[in-house]
This record gives structure tokens, C-alpha cells and sequence, in this order.
């Protein structure tokens, strides 16, 4: 069946366990909120979820599939983590187009314009994105989810140095993925609104 | 392989363009390392002949050991390196097109001062095509080997001194068979062995040094 | 007149190829830095009705966008 | 003291006083160099030792001179930027920094091409080449200090500290330059003493002199103009002298 299978995952940072054996499953058309204190490990656990870190034990499955050896896998995962992956030099159309074409997908520049404005950036296309404030910085690192269709959306913390304006227009837009059949993953530093519809949660409590 | 090339080849290009005071760096620092033997030794002539091949390497080593840091640094700190490894793209592949792309901007700018620095050091016309020869084949060895050693301090936060501590050791090799070309050369000897073993140790790392520095990023980056 | 002849002024007693390539070379470099600060004068020049033109997109775009909210309303 | 020049401390005032002065010192310029040159190239007579080779004599000493005094001069408008606070002083250094750089790349070149037919090769670390070098390279430190960083301003005052302490150091390593050449007297075959100027011979070399000093000083307005442009490009008048200009 389609969807992500976490199984009996441990993970030791620093030869501290962060969490253990566990379980749970991300079907299409939900998104999972994952709580809990500063240091309780999840950034780590999305890192896993993605493949960019190895966990202790236990195995990440994407349609039955080990996601190592998974093609589809990462031509449907898009991840944000806290940094944003923007190079201060390139301006965001460059930086975005260059993302484009290492992910092998094609969009045209005034595509790519199009989203911009959606994330209110008209104006600072073009220039430098360190010249950028850091919530303008996360708008466009937050635009690739809608410049590549991307099934699962792996979010750490997506909106710090968002406006409120921003947070409560991307939770609607996570309730739009859900419902279209995307899968997402979030952590957040405050609950989520009703905007964001229905969401399960994950509670990762701090372990000494 | 066109992903590699329009998305990581060009981006690089792009980004030391934008950057066009730092590409020059290396380079000023190469000449003045060599300005300073002549102060520092003698500006006699046949003096200067003796050691400039040495000189030369030595500054050249010590210059790629400078602008080596710049490789992988800035994508570890703004994200780029894990949307790399998350772009389905072989990280073996754009770590060997970074590579390239590294030794095309920091030593190619090389090769072309190399006529400069032998008039420096008084170096005769067949020290000179040596030099080069040498220069040609081992630069990009110093990229590749350096690259992995950069791999793995990329994490760290004061790297920089201790990728010399790490790649110096290893680059004794290349400093000895490249001397040695240009001095036999100076003798009118043929000096096509030194180029061959040079020239072995270059494509053996340029068979292996992409999947290890693969594996050392990912290494720093778990 | 020093040189007897065109050819004799040409040929500068024996140097001529060292005398030719300094003038060349100077009155060259000199050249390319005229051209140089003429060409960042004007590119300067450019940025600031390239910056212009992006301070009127973002204002317009404000414009717009407080249009299309009171729209909503 | 010095009220004045105050006025010209707002950058429109530079700009305008630029603009003004720029055709004359383009006219000098080119009347003197050519001029010059063609006296010291054709007219003035041989030297008995070197022959015609010595006619370099009218690039290199004028280059070499100016490129130190254009040192100083940086040096001083990095000063008067520092004491009195003005910006347009330290946007004239950095705008007299490339082109004293390459006032000593020619010197550089033109001394090495007339030292080639003297010592049979093209470089000899010769005292007063090597001094040029090196002033050559403290030219460079100052333009890759303002160019690493972001904010101009605080790019100008980081430059302008560097070229106070290159002017400090220009004496002590010309002459620490001079006394390690003696030293190695005997290694070095470079009798670089300049020939004897017969007064027939010092004319041209001062026409040319002027005509450089005045290149600097016009490639230097141009270079102004533009610094101030980019430094103030959010002033008005700016603005409109940007459209003006119709560079669209």
C-alpha cells in the first residue's frame, strides 16, 4: 500500500537515545504533527524520514520499498529544513532554477514568477537573497513546494520568521496538499490553527 | 548527467562570478609566496634556478590549500549539501563535477601566471614546459585529494587549519615526483617517468576520489 | 628629427621591438582603464533605474494586492 | 580652515566639479602625451651608451613616479576621509586605487622591456623593480579590502587604514629594498643607474611627466563620478541624473 512506514526506529545522537522502536505510518491524504520539547529528536527524525541521516535500528519504507533503494522515493520528497539550502550570491530566481534543474524538473522562468508572487515576493526576484530578511529568505525556500509536484512534504519548522498573515495562508495550503493526496510531516513551535484541517500528532517526549 | 551539469556545473560558475574579488585571492597570494624567495634566499640567478621548482609547488600547495575550504563550506552552511543528497542526483557525480569546477576556477588562473612566476625564478625554457606539464597533471590531484579531506572537515567549525595538517602529508609524493621532473628537465634529462607516475596517481583519484569524498559528506553531514 | 628616415625611426637603432611593445603596452593598459571606468560609470548608472523600476513593481504590487483585498471583503 | 572646500564634502558638489574639470584635464592629458611622447621618441637624441633603448625612459620614469605619488595620494584623501569625516574623500581613493595600480603595472612592464636589451633577461630583482612590485601588491591589498566588503562605507574606512599604513611602510621598504640589492651586489648584474639627462633629453620626460598626472587625474573624475553614483544611488538627484542620462 502507498504511503510511509516507519518501523522500530532508534536513534543515538551522541550515544544519548533519542527515541526507540518506533512506529508509525504517513497514508496519502494526512498530515502528521510532530511535538514535543527542544532536543527531543525531531529534527533527527525527519532527517531519517528523508535519508539523510542512518537511524541505529529499524527501517523507513516507502511503498514496501527501503528508501535507500526506492526511485520514486525522492522524486516525490520535498524537505525543508532549518536552513534554508539558498546560496547568498544567486538571487532567488537563480537559486530556485538551479534547484530545478538538479531535481530534473523543468519550469518555466515565468512560472517560477508566478509562485514568487503568490509568497508576496514581487520585486526581490532578482536580487542577492542575502539581501533578503529571514522570513522573505523562508518564503522562497518554501516556494519549491509548489515549483516541483511532490507528494510528501517533509517540513522542519516552515514557519519560523513567518508573518501571521504567512502562517495562517500556509496552513490552508497544507490542508489544499492534504486533500489533493499529499502526505506531510511538520514540526512547528505553536499548534497548529484549524486552518491546517484534520491532523494527527506524534509526541516525542526529552529522554535523559 | 545534464542535471549535473545545468544544476551544479553552472550554479558554481555563477556563484564565483559573483564572488570575482575571492577568485583573485589565491592567486596574489601564489605570486607573493614566490616574491618572497628571491628577497628572502637570493636574487641570484642561478640560485633562484635551483629552487624554483620548488618554490613554485610549494606556494602552489600552499595556495590550493587556501582556497580549498571554499569548496563545500558554503553549501554545508546554507542547506544546499543536503538538497543535493536529497535531489537524486549521484553525490559521487556532483562531488566530481564540484571538483572540477573548483580546479577549473582556483587553478587554471594558475596555469596561466605559471610563465610569470618562471621569469621570477629565472627558470630555463624546457624547466618551463615541465612545470607546466607537471602543473597540468598534478593540480587536478591536489583538487581531488584535497576535496576528500575537505569532505570530512566540512562540519567542523575551524577546518581550515587542520585540512593542511591532514592533506600536506599526502601531497609529499606529488611535490617530489613534480620537483624532481623539472629539475631532471633543467639537466636536459627526460623526465617521462615522473610525468607517468604522476599521471598514474591522478587517475587513480580521479577514479576513486568522488565516491570517498561522496562518503565523507555524508559522513559530516549525518 | 633624430632618424635620417621613416624606417630608421621605425627600426629605433636596434630596439625596436622592446621600445614598440613598452609604448604598445602602456598606451594599451591605459585605454582598457578609460574604457573600463567609462563602461562601470554607465553600468552604475543603469542599477539605479534597474533599482528604480523594482521599487515601482513592488509598490504596484501593493497596490494590487490592497485592491484585491478590499475586494474580498 | 579649508571652508571653502567644505561645500564640495556634499557629493553633488564633487559631481559637479568633476564633470567641470573633466574636459580640461582630458585636453592637458592628451596634449601633453602626445606632445611628449613624440618629442622624447623622434626629436631628443640618443643616449651614447644605451642608444634608442633608453627612449622607454619616457614611459617608465613618469609611470614609476606617479604611481608613488599616486600612493600618496591615496593615502592623503584616506586622511582628510578620516579627520574631517567626508565620504567624497574616501570615495576619491578608492577611485585612484585601480588606476595608481596600473600606473605601476607600466612602470613594471616598461622597466622590465628596457631591462631585457641591458641584462639579457626579462626580469632581474633589481632594487627599484622590486620596490615597484611591491607597491604593486599593496595597490592590490587595498582594492581586494574594499571590494571583500558588503557595506562600501565601512569598506572605505577599512581601505583607507590600509593605504595610511602603506604609505607608512613605501620609505622603509624602498630603502630595506635598496640595502638588501647592495648586499647581494655581486649576485646581481643590475647597474640600473638612470643615464646622465642632458637638458635636450629632460624636456620631453617632464611634458610626459604632466601628461600622465593629468591622465590620472581625469581617469580619476571619471572613476569618482561613478563611485558616487553607486554610493548615493538612492539620492534624488541621482535618480534624475540617472534618467537623464537615458542609459535605460
Amino acid at each position: 500500500m502507498s504511503g510511509l512506514r516507519i518501523s522500530g526506529l532508534t536513534c543515538v545522537k551522541r550515544d544519548r537515545v533519542l527515541f526507540e522502536a518506533l512506529n508509525f505510518q504517513l497514508m496519502p491524504g494526512e498530515l502528521l504533527y510532530l511535538r514535543g520539547p527542544n532536543g527531543a529528536g525531531k529534527t533527527s527524525l525527519l532527517r531519517i524520514i528523508t535519508g539523510l541521516s542512518e537511524p541505529e535500528s529499524g527501517e523507513v519504507c516507502y511503498d514496501d520499498m527501503p528508501i535507500a533503494s526506492s526511485h520514486s522515493f525522492l522524486s516525490a520528497l520535498i524537505y525543508l529544513g532549518h536552513k534554508a539550502g539558498l546560496n547568498g550570491a544567486l538571487s532567488a530566481m537563480d537559486n530556485l532554477q538551479f534547484w530545478l534543474a538538479q531535481h530534473g524538473t523543468e519550469v518555466s522562468p515565468s512560472g517560477i514568477y508566478a509562485v514568487l508572487e503568490t509568497l508576496g515576493l514581487v520585486g526581490l526576484e532578482d536580487i542577492p537573497v542575502r539581501l533578503l530578511s529571514a522570513g522573505q529568505q523562508r518564503r522562497v525556500a518554501l516556494s519549491r513546494l509548489w515549483l516541483k509536484p511532490a507528494k510528501i512534504w517533509v517540513l522542519d519548522e516552515p514557519f519560523t520568521a513567518l508573518d501571521i498573515a504567512g502562517i495562517a495562508w500556509l496552513e490552508r495550503q497544507f490542508k489544499q496538499h492534504v486533500d489533493n493526496g499529499g502526505m506531510i510531516i511538520t514540526t512547528s513551535h505553536q499548534p497548529l490553527s484549524e486552518n491546517a484541517g484534520k491532523h494527527s500528532t506524534l509526541d516525542l517526549e526529552y529522554r535523559f | 548527467m545534464k542535471h549535473l551539469l545545468l544544476g551544479i556545473a553552472r550554479r558554481d560558475v555563477r556563484i564565483a562570478f559573483q564572488q570575482k574579488a575571492e577568485l583573485v585571492q589565491p592567486i596574489m597570494f601564489l605570486l607573493m609566496v614566490v616574491t618572497l624567495f628571491p628577497l628572502g634566499v637570493s636574487p641570484a640567478p642561478e640560485t633562484l634556478q635551483r629552487i624554483g621548482p620548488g618554490v613554485i609547488w610549494i606556494a602552489a600547495i600552499l595556495s590550493s590549500l587556501l582556497s580549498m575550504d571554499r569548496l563545500f563550506r558554503e553549501d554545508f552552511n546554507d542547506g544546499s549539501l543536503e538538497q543535493y543528497m536529497l535531489s537524486g542526483m549521484p553525490l559521487s557525480g556532483v562531488a566530481a563535477v564540484k571538483v572540477l569546477v573548483h580546479w577549473l576556477i582556483s587553478f587554471l588562473p594558475l596555469l596561466v601566471l605559471s610563465p610569470l612566476l618562471a621569469m621570477f625564478l629565472n627558470l630555463t625554457l624546457d624547466m618551463y614546459v615541465a612545470l607546466i606539464a607537471t602543473l597540468i597533471l598534478g593540480t587536478p590531484l591536489l583538487s581531488f585529494v584535497g576535496a576528500i579531506a575537505v569532505g570530512l572537515t566540512v562540519g567542523l567549525q575551524r577546518g581550515g587549519l587542520l585540512l593542511a595538517l591532514l592533506l600536506i602529508p599526502v601531497f609529499i609524493p606529488l611535490l617530489i615526483f613534480a620537483t624532481s621532473a623539472v629539475d631532471s628537465a633543467a639537466l636536459h634529462l627526460p623526465y617521462y617517468s615522473q610525468l607517468a607516475i604522476i599521471g598514474a596517481m591522478l587517475l587513480l583519484a580521479a577514479a576513486s576520489a568522488p565516491f570517498a569524498i561522496a562518503y565523507s559528506l555524508k559522513v559530516s553531514q549525518n | 628629427m633624430q632618424f635620417d628616415s621613416f624606417s630608421s625611426f621605425l627600426h629605433m637603432g636596434g630596439y625596436a621591438f622592446y621600445v614598440w611593445l613598452s609604448f604598445a603596452v602602456s598606451f594599451g593598459v591605459m585605454a582598457v582603464l578609460v574604457f573600463a571606468s567609462y563602461r562601470q560609470h554607465r553600468s552604475h548608472l543603469k542599477s539605479v533605474v534597474l533599482e528604480q523600476e523594482r521599487l515601482q513593481r513592488i509598490k504596484r504590487a501593493k497596490k494590487n494586492a490592497a485592491v484585491s483585498v478590499s475586494h474580498d471583503r | 580652515m579649508w571652508k571653502w572646500l567644505h561645500p564640495y564634502a556634499k557629493t553633488e558638489n564633487a559631481y559637479q566639479l568633476c564633470l567641470t574639470l573633466q574636459p580640461w584635464l582630458w585636453g592637458c592629458a592628451l596634449v601633453c602625451l602626445i606632445v611628449g611622447t613624440v618629442w622624447g621618441l623622434a626629436f631628443a637624441p640618443q643616449d651614447y651608451q644605451q642608444g634608442d633603448s633608453f627612449r622607454i625612459i619616457y614611459i617608465h620614469v613618469p609611470s614609476a613616479i606617479l604611481s608613488m605619488s599616486t600612493y600618496i595620494a591615496m593615502a592623503v584623501a584616506a586622511l582628510v576621509g578620516m579627520v574631517w569625516q567626508w565620504r567624497t574623500a574616501y570615495m576619491a581613493m578608492i577611485a585612484m586605487a585601480p588606476v595608481g595600480a596600473v600606473m605601476t603595472f607600466i612602470a613594471l612592464f616598461t622597466g622590465a622591456a628596457w631591462g631585457k636589451p641591458m641584462w639579457g633577461a626579462w626580469w632581474v630583482w633589481d632594487a627599484r623593480l622590486t620596490s615597484e612590485l611591491i607597491l604593486l601588491f599593496l595597490y592590490i591589498g587595498v582594492i581586494a579590502l574594499y571590494g571583500a566588503f558588503e557595506d562600501k562605507q565601512q569598506g572605505g574606512k577599512a581601505a583607507g587604514i590600509m593605504a595610511l599604513v602603506g604609505v607608512v611602510n613605501i620609505p622603509i621598504i624602498h630603502y630595506s629594498v635598496e640595502w638588501w640589492n647592495t648586499l647581494h651586489q655581486g649576485a646581481t648584474i643590475s647597474k640600473f643607474d638612470s643615464p646622465s639627462i642632458a637638458p635636450e633629453m629632460l624636456w620631453p620626460l617632464l611634458i610626459n611627466l604632466a601628461g600622465f598626472a593629468f591622465f590620472i587625474a581625469a581617469v580619476t573624475t571619471v572613476r569618482l563620478r561613478s563611485e558616487i553614483v553607486l554610493r548615493e544611488m538612492h539620492r534624488p538627484w541621482v535618480k534624475r541624473l540617472a534618467d537623464e542620462s537615458g542609459v535605460a
